[in-house]
Formats: structure tokens, C-alpha cells, sequence
């Protein structure tokens, strides 16, 4: 189920600092009723103000991390890292600064079967892509849902606590060791996916991380979705500039075919990344 | 009390205020539907269409720049046919509809002009003469007056709607290509198109686009367009519809002050997809305060002081 | 341990490090002297110089546009008498000095370049194309193949000095003008000067700058510029000095990356009137980070993919 | 007495909306010694951050205000109204923002000659330019100030109450008469220079307020020094950006050799405004 779109200025209620290049923005968005896990919505960081600001030009996609309950509104909330100038820039926003918010934006996950094992994959910022299905499909009945997080360190990790007050099992993996096992997170992945015979794969991460968990569940005979972060200018299917190669050629765009995509319509070999 | 009358004349196209939106930023208008009612604007332009559907270029396709984006899509589009057959029913039949025409061949972009002009829901159409002519070995058809005159006579030839040619930037005098195009026929010149342009990233000293070469659009090129209306509205008296950086009502009024009779808003639609209706309501109220009725008035009243 | 290499030498003029400063953006230099040591940059540029003290326009002269400005200061000078009798000799000898000419006509350029020849303080001139050739009824130079043919090849008769040709970025083709250059004898290449553009004041209905035209700089033209220096780059094996919106060290390094051997920063120095001499600083941290022992390798890199 | 000039980035100490369009900045500027009343500094709205932001791009001129003492700098006042984006934009900084922050430049206004009536006439944002003139025409032993300021209401009026903690003699005038005479600031000029053989005129606004005043003092056959508000780009002279009509041809830069200047040295009927 997707939701209508809004075009909106949303208010900051909170921004805040989370360790390493992590960040935590809390929005008020008026009028935003509901999303699905894994849709998106694009932020103008500085658009809106006494005068409008043009540095940066575009909007950056952003993954809807969650909501909560709100008058006229929701409170949306939405984790990143400190990337480039767009996201160096949002991270000076502070309480009572405006943000035009477009979304929520794309197709989002779809629900994990009946009695299937749900892996969740994430890692970098494509964390923050993985919470909200965590939270429902834990909340579903009959279906069981593992997360499975990687960062390069315990510090870059996103979101790690909401993950654990869900109440889900949460495997960490850093790549130096420095926060649960050490290595990759395709790496547990594999081990699983080789235990359970009733897995279904969701990944949201660095191309490589998710070119191998598509291999991965491909190789296993298993359902793997994954949710890409390209480029975007306008994130409703306009400008062209999302597209992802797609097995057997051509395009699919990004912001209206996915971000959530069957990891076997992805040509993974033209994928950039 | 009755608002201001903001209809303008477009080279033979009504249009209800003097705002479209700018090829390839707009897609066909359908994916506009959640954001914004299309009749709220003067009309739209399609993405560049081609005789048969193309795919594109590879990513990296669009980046930022300070004040403007790169792109390079590779001119994807689903091609004439679906266009007609899909997209176009799709849209309110109070939309007026101009048709973006592509071609690497003069017969390409005549026989797409031909099929276009099958439908009567097509005001118009626009060629985009910022293609690079296959012959020619990569230059553009607009780039050079003896390709240009070819193309702008070749499909005059094949289509009696209005006929708008989108001129490149990419020239050392827009006047001489203005000049040209009035020469053979167009019903008026739309312009600018994106300024070729090049980024790299130093830490893999790659350029930032697959393709090399990407257009720059935004508010970085809106001085340059201003320039060209500016200059090219005094070579010729077919009407101008002015592009280039347009964000707001304000923006669009200096291209009218400049010579244009109408404005494509583009880059804008991305950070906002509700831009262009805002600059054609924002017009309306300006002129309002101002107490002008007709802004076609206001076309061209650029005051050089003495 | 010693630093990297960062010297270069532009068509025979040796730079302890490819950062100058672009004509019209740094003076005469003198008047950095309570911000910067000149002796941190590779050289500076002079404003252009004429045969006569010039006053230059009627105000207003600059603008604001997002991500750039526009100016059109009409070439205000004090005249290559002025500049060899009292500005020349208040910098320290080890500045590396360019000096820029301007003029209406070939034969005004070749005197100015004479004169200028006679200052052993002076490394070379860089001719500014980017004029309006007065009997062309206002072409620039640097538009026309013919016209800048001429002006290289009178120039270069009249000076055995490291001659670089600055080239206008409002032309259809600068391959064709870098190799008209080439052929004519420069030893470098400087590029772009501005775009010419146009800013309206809506409330007033003029020209934002009291002489209608004015040239964009800025960031907003950083993407055109890189484009046409690495364009020209592979036009002619003469050395390209790079200029456009190069705010900081990675932007100078794009365009080492795409050709260029040395690079001039000009509206930077208006934001904050040490960034050359950062910019030259930056350069050299990022390649002793690279482990780039010489930045002339970096020169030209730019990896198409295939 | 001038001072060399720093390029330094300075940190807000508070941004504060006096009303109308008047806000006033307290910036910390380090190594900042001294400055000579009508200097003045370029400030970078948004130019320092987190990221680098270019827009927008240049700089803007701001008279010194004045400047309190503090440890390796001192704290800097500017007071200036929103007229444009870039305006707008220095609105929005706030306690811990940085500035960069170019200055003191430009050459001071004169000191008034032993027992001449200093008439310090200021209109719209060029009363900033002359606080610092007063308080130290008032300190100085044997000269005599009074202050003309002008504005079109009294809600629009800046620096008010600062000057009449100086002690001096202020009449305020108001083109809408909400506050103090109604009518134009020349007017009661006029009136003083008539009655005052040994005045001297200090004047910075509106160019058709300094125009008035320079002719006044001109028939009269008083001294005027003008403070003139031009665009600039630089501010120290590179640019030539923002020249002025010098009377007998040429032009003057207003950067360098002002912004204060001789009131016959100008030529008021070229000068723009
Ligand atoms: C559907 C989707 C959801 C996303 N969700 C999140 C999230 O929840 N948290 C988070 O931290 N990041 C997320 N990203 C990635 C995020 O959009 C980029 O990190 C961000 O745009 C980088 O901007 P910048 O200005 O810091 O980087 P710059 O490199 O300065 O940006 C320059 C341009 O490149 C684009 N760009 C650069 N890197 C990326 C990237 N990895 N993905 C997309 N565009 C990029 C920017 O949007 C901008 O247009 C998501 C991306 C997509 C497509
Ligand atoms: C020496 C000097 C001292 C000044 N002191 C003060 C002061 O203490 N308080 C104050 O409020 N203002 C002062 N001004 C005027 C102030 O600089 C302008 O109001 C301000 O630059 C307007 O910027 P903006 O972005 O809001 O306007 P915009 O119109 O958006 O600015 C666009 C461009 O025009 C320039 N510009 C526009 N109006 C002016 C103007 N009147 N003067 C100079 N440049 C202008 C801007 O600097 C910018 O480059 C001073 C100007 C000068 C030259
Ligand atoms: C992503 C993108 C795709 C574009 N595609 C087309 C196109 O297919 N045909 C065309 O004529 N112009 C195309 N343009 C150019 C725009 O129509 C417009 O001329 C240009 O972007 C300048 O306007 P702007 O600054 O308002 O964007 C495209 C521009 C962008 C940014
Ligand atoms: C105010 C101003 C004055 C300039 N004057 C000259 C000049 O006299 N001669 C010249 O060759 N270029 C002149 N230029 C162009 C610059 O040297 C440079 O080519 C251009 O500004 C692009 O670089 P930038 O974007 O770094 O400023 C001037 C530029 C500006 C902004
Ligand atoms: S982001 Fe514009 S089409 Fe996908
Ligand atoms: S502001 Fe640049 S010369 Fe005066």
C-alpha cells in the first residue's frame, strides 16, 4: 500500500548529532499521514527560509527511518550521514528551521510471506531503509524477522538501539572488529541463508554489499529485495536521472520502479558502484 | 473583479498565462498528477521524443553543480508512437500539449512531426535542435547555420502545426541562429537549452558523468539565457519563449522584460513540482499589485537607459 | 622531508606553483599586501592594461546572480606607462608578474606588449581577446578566427616575451580558437574570461548594470569552464592556464586534471582576499596526502571511461 | 588614525531583530584591534560552515558600528537592515555561526576641528556609519556634536536609544511623523546651518539625503564629508567595482578612497540613486 505524495514545508523539531558522521533529524510535516517501509522522500536542505537558498540546488533522497502520531501531521524522522555539502548543510539545520519535504516517495518493500524467516541486511546509511520493516514485520503475525547491520566501525553504526528496543534479534558486524563479529555482514548472511530454508533477503546498502547478497540468495534459490540510493534530482520520475541498468538492458528509474527492486531485475554488472 | 489577462499568443498556440514547463524536466506531464493541476499553467512540453523508443545513456546521469545540475540522460524516451498512444490520452484535454521533437537525421525529426501532427491534442511542437548531427561527426544541428536552416526547413515541410526550434546556447551569436530559423519558417524560437559542460572527481579523476559532457541548467545559466532573449528578440519578431534558470515568478518576468512572450521552467519542477504553477500564480499576482491587465504588455519593455 | 614539486612552467614562464591570480580580480597586486604574501602564489595577473589611462563605465559596474556576479568595470586602468612607472616596481622582486593588455585595434595591443617588454620584471603578457574589435561594429576578438588570427600574429611580432592568448568562452567552437592561437605562435593558452550575460532589476525594468551587458563569473561557470579547457586541451600541445570559479584547492586541481598546467582564481578573491594564496597551500597538502610527488604529472589525467 | 585590516572568521555572539527591518550583530572577531569611526568590514553571510556555502556569493559592506573590548579580539557590532537575499540570509545566523569577517577598511571620517558643531546627519542604514563618530566627537575635549537622524517612521529608526545614552543631542525625524518632527532630516539641517556659523557636516543615507546635504553645506560654505553606499564586490580595491563619479570626470572607489569623502569631491549628478 503506497500513500498520495505531499509537497510540504515541514519544520525542524530536533537536529542532532549521533557519533561518527551520523545525524538524527526530527520533522514536523503537516498533513503527512502514512508511509510504507522503504519509501523515501526528498529534503531541500536550506530552501526554505526568510530567503530562499539555492546552495545546495537539489533536494537529497532520504529514506523515511519512521513517524509518530501528530496533530494535523506526523513527526517523521529520518537518519543520515554527513556525505557531501547537501548533507553537511542539513546538519545545521536546528529547531524551527524549514525543510521542503516531498514524499513519502517510491514502492516500498513488500511484505515478507507467511512463516518465512525475514534477513534484513543493511549497511551505511541503507540502515536507516531497514527500521520500519523491522518494526512491522515484527509486529505481524507469523512472520520471524532478523536484522543483520554492518558498519566499518562500532561508531558508524546507525540506529542501533531503536533496532534492539524493537525487540528483533540484531547481528553487528564491523568491518575492524570493533562492535560484534568482525568482516562483512554478507558474511553471517551466507551462513543463514545455508540454516534456513524458508529466508527471504532485504537489503539496503553499498552496491557491492547488495550485488553480493543478490548473489548470494540467487545462488540459495531465494526471494531477495533490495532498495538502491542513486542519484536523484527530482525523485518522481521526471528527470531521468535515476536510472538503474536492468537486466537484459535498458533502464528502470529508481525513485518510481523502486528504490525497492526484485534483485533479479538488477543488470548488477552495470550497476556503477 | 476580474484578474489580470495573462493569455499570450505563442506563435499561433493560446495559451491561458505565459508558463510551460521545460522539456525533459516534466516527463508527460502525468507524473505531475499528486503535485499539481496542470491547467493551473500555459501548457507543458514534453520530453524529447524520438522516431523509436531509446533507453539512454549509462548512469551517472545528473549531478550537482554550485547554482545548477549536469545532466546526461541520453535523450530516453519512449518514443513517438507510445507517446500518442499512452501518454498523451492520459493528460486533461484542457492541457495544452507542445510535442519535443529529436532526431540525429533532418528525416527522422520530419517523420516524427508528421505522426505528431495525427493528433489534434498536439499544439505544437519543438524541435530540439541541440542534437549533435550524426554526419557532421558530433556537432550540433543548432550549432551551425547551414544544419540548422536544413532541419528548420525540413520540418516545416512536414508539419503545418506551430513550430517552435529550441536553440543551443552553444554559439558564438544567437542572433545569426535566430535570424536562420525565422528565415525558414518556425513559428517561434524557444531558448536556451543547457550550456555544455564538464565536472570531474578529483579523488578518481574520472568526470562525474558516465557520458564525459553533460548540459548545465539551474540558476547558474539563467544571466546567459537572459542575455540570448535579450539579444535574440531584437534579430528576428517571431515570439521568444524564454528557459533558463527560471525559480520564481520574479525570474520569469525578467525574461518578459526581456523579449519573451512566454517561459519554460525546468530545473526548478526537481526541487519543487509544484514550481511552475507557483511562478504562473505569482506572475498573476504581481501584475496585480502592479495594476497591469494584459501581460503581453509587458513583453519586451526592457528600458535601456541612455 | 621535503614537499612536493608544485612548480610548472607555462609556455616559458617557470611558477613556483600553478596558482596566479586572473586580470581585473587582483589589481595590481599591491593592494593584497595587508592580506597575503604575494610569494605564496605562482604569479599574479595584472588588470588589463591600455595605451592610455582608461576611467572605465558609469556605475552601477557589479551584480549578484546565484552562484556568480556579473561586471562590466568598461576596463578601468592606469594606462601601461602608470602601471611600468609606479606599480611594477612596489612588488617584491620575487613575484612573478603577467601582465594583461587590452586594446580596440592589433596595433594598440602591439605597442602596449612593446612597452611592457622593455620591464625585465615582467614574465610575459596575456592578451585579452575578449574585446570588442571596434571596426567589427563590436565582435570580440576572441569570436572570430580571422580577427584572432590577426591580433596573435601582430602581438607576436611585437614581443619575445612568454605570450598567452586569453580567449572568450562565448564562441561556438574553442578547439578551433585555441588552434588559431597555436598556429599563430602563443606559447599558452588562458581560459575562459566570462560569459556574457544580462540581469534584469523587475521593479525598474533596466539593466541591473547601467551598460546592459556584463560578464558572468563564479562558481556558476566553474562546469563551462573545465569543458573548454579540456577541450582545448586536446586541440593544441601548448600549455592551458585554467580559469572559472575555482574557489578552492579541489576545484584548481579539476582543472589541472583536465588539462590544464596552471590555474588563475579570480571572484574568489573577492570573498575573501587570501583564497589564492590558500588554494596554492591546499594543492600542495592534497598532493603530499596523494603521496603526488610532482603536481605537473596531474597535468591532463582526466581517465575517459571506455 | 586607520588601522590594518584583518580577514578573519568571526563568531556570532547574537543575532537580535530590533524591529522594522533593524537587526543588530554581535560578532567576536579575533586579533580585531581598533577601528576608526565610518570604517567598515565585508561579511560572508553563510560563506563559513560546516560546508563552504556560495550563496550567497560576495560579501556585503557593514559600517563598524562599535567595538568592545575582550580577551585576543574584540567583540564587534554591525547594525544593518534586510534589504535583499543577502540580508535576509545574515538574519538567520546565530550564537556560534561564524562570519568571515574582512576589515577595518576604508577611510574614517575626519575629526571635527576644535569648537566646530559636528552635524552628524544619518538617514535609513547609513546612521550606523556614524555611532562611533559621535561618541568620540562627544569625548573629544573642545568639539561639539549634535546627531540628525532620519527615517520614514519611528518603528523604521535604528540605533535610537544607543545614541541617547551618548549623551549628545539627537533630533530624530520622520517622514510619516511618528516620531520626533515630520518631514525630511535636511530640514532641520537647513535650519542649523543657517543659525551655526562653525559647523561642519558628517552625512550618510540615502544618496538623494546626501545629495541635500552637500548642497546645503555647499551654499553655505561649510565642510561636508559624505559616507557613500555602493555596491561592492571586494572592499579593498582590487575589483574597481564600486567606483563613484569623481566631479571634474573619473571616478573615485568608494572602498578605497572612501567610503568616507569629500561632499564637492563627488560628482552628485552622475552618481547613481
Ligand atoms: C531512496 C534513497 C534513500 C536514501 N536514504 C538515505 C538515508 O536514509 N540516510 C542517508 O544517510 N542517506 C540516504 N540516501 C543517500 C543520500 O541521499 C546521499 O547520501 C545524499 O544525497 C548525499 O548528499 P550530499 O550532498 O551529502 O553528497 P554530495 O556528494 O555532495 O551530493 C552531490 C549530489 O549527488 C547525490 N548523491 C551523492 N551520493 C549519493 C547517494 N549515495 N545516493 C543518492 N544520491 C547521492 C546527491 O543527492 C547530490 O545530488 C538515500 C538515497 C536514496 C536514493
Ligand atoms: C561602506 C558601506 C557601509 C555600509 N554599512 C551598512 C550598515 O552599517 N548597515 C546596513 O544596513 N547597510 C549598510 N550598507 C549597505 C549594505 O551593504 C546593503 O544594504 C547590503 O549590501 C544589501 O545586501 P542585500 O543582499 O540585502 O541586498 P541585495 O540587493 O540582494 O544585494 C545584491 C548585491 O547588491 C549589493 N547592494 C545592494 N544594495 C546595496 C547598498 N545599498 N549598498 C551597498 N551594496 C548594496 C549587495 O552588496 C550585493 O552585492 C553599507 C554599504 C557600504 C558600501
Ligand atoms: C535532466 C534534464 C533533461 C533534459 N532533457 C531535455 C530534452 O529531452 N529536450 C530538450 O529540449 N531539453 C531538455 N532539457 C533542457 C531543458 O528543457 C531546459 O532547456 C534547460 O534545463 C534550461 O532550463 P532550466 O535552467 O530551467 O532547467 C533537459 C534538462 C534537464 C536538466
Ligand atoms: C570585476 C571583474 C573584472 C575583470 N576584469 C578583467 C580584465 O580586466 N581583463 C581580463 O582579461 N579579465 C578580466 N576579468 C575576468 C577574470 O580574469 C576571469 O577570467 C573571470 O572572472 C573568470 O574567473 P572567476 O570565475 O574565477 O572569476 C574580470 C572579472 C571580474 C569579475
Ligand atoms: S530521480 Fe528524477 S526520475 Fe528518478
Ligand atoms: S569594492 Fe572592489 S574596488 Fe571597491
Amino acid at each position: 500500500m503506497t500513500h498520495p505524495p505531499l509537497r510540504v514545508d515541514a519544520r525542524v523539531r530536533e537536529g542532532r548529532a549521533e557519533g561518527g558522521a551520523n545525524h538524527r533529524l526530527r520533522l514536523f510535516v503537516p498533513g503527512f499521514e502514512a508511509f510504507a517501509p522503504g519509501q523515501f522522500a526528498m529534503l531541500s536542505p536550506g530552501a526554505v527560509g526568510a530567503a530562499e537558498r539555492f546552495d545546495p540546488l537539489l533536494p537529497r533522497p532520504m529514506a523515511i527511518y519512521r513517524a509518530h502520531g501528530a496533530d494535523g501531521g506526523r513527526e517523521v524522522e529520518v537518519l543520515y550521514k554527513v556525505h557531501g555539502r547537501g548533507t553537511a548543510l542539513l546538519a545545521q539545520a536546528r529547531a524551527g528551521d524549514r525543510v521542503r519535504f516531498v514524499g513519502p516517495l517510491g514502492r516500498p518493500f513488500p511484505e515478507a510471506p507467511r512463516g518465512a524467516l525475514a534477513l534484513l541486511v543493511g549497511g551505511g546509511t541503507g540502515v536507516a531503509s531497514l527500521y520500519e520493516l523491522a518494526a512491522r514485520t515484527r509486529a505481524a503475525s507469523g512472520a520471524r524477522v532478523r536484522v543483520l547491520l554492518g558498519a566499518r566501525s562500532g561508531a558508524d553504526l546507525m540506529g542501533l538501539a531503536d533496532f534492539e528496543s524493537l525487540g528483533v534479534e540484531v547481528v553487528v558486524v564491523t568491518e575492524d572488529g570493533s562492535l560484534g563479529e568482525k568482516g562483512l555482514v554478507t558474511e553471517p548472511l551466507e551462513r543463514m541463508l545455508g540454516a534456513e530454508s524458508d529466508a527471504i533477503v532485504y537489503a539496503c546498502g553499498p552496491t557491492p554489499m547488495m550485488r553480493r547478497a543478490a548473489a548470494l540468495a540467487a545462488a540459495g534459490g531465494r526471494r531477495c529485495w533490495v532498495s538502491l540510493e542513486n542519484p536523484m534530482a527530482c525523485g518522481y520520475g521526471v528527470c531521468l536521472g535515476c536510472a538503474a541498468p536492468r537486466a537484459g538492458g535498458g533502464f528502470v528509474l529508481v525513485c518510481r520502479d523502486g528504490p525497492v527492486l526484485d534483485a533479479d531485475i538488477v543488470d548488477w554488472e552495470r550497476l556503477a558502484g | 473583479m476580474s484578474g489580470p489577462d495573462l493569455s499570450v499568443d505563442l506563435g499561433g498556440i493560446a495559451l491561458r498565462n505565459p508558463v510551460l514547463t521545460a522539456s525533459g524536466t516534466f516527463g508527460y506531464g502525468t507524473e505531475l498528477a499528486p503535485f499539481l493541476d496542470l491547467r493551473r499553467l500555459g501548457g507543458i512540453v514534453t520530453k524529447s521524443l524520438t522516431l523509436e523508443p531509446r533507453s539512454g545513456n549509462l548512469p551517472r546521469r545528473i549531478a550537482e553543480t554550485q547554482g545548477g545540475m549536469l545532466n546526461a540522460i541520453g535523450l530516453e524516451n519512449v518514443g513517438v508512437d507510445a507517446f500518442l498512444r499512452e501518454k498523451l490520452p492520459a493528460l486533461h484535454p484542457d492541457v495544452v500539449v507542445v510535442a519535443s521533437v529529436f532526431g540525429t537525421e533532418v528525416e527522422q525529426y520530419a517523420e516524427v512531426c508528421e505522426r505528431l501532427s495525427t493528433s489534434t491534442r498536439v499544439a505544437g511542437v519543438e524541435i530540439n535542435a541541440s542534437c549533435p548531427h550524426v554526419k557532421s561527426g558530433g556537432i550540433e544541428f543548432g550549432q551551425n547555420p547551414r544544419l540548422l536552416a536544413d532541419l528548420v526547413r525540413g520540418v516545416r515541410r512536414a508539419t503545418s502545426r506551430p513550430l517552435l526550434v529550441k536553440l543551443s546556447p552553444n554559439v558564438t551569436s544567437i542572433a545569426e541562429m535566430a535570424t536562420v530559423c525565422e528565415g525558414e519558417g518556425a513559428d517561434a524560437l524557444s531558448l536556451i537549452n543547457t550550456l555544455q559542460a564538464l565536472d570531474v572527481d578529483v579523488e578518481t579523476r574520472r568526470p562525474v558523468l558516465r557520458n564525459v559532457l553533460g548540459g548545465l541548467s539551474g540558476p547558474a545559466i539563467r544571466p546567459v539565457a537572459l542575455r540570448m532573449v535579450w539579444q535574440a528578440s531584437r534579430a528576428v519578431s517571431i515570439p521568444i519563449c524564454g528557459i533558463g534558470g527560471i525559480m520564481n515568478a520574479e525570474d520569469a518576468l525578467k525574461f518578459l522584460i526581456c523579449g519573451a512572450t512566454a517561459v519554460q521552467v525546468g530545473t526548478a519542477s526537481y526541487l519543487d513540482p509544484t514550481a511552475a504553477g507557483e511562478i504562473a500564480d505569482g506572475i498573476a499576482q504581481w501584475a496585480r499589485r502592479r495594476g497591469i491587465s494584459r501581460i503581453a504588455d509587458l513583453v519586451g519593455t526592457l528600458e535601456i537607459p541612455g
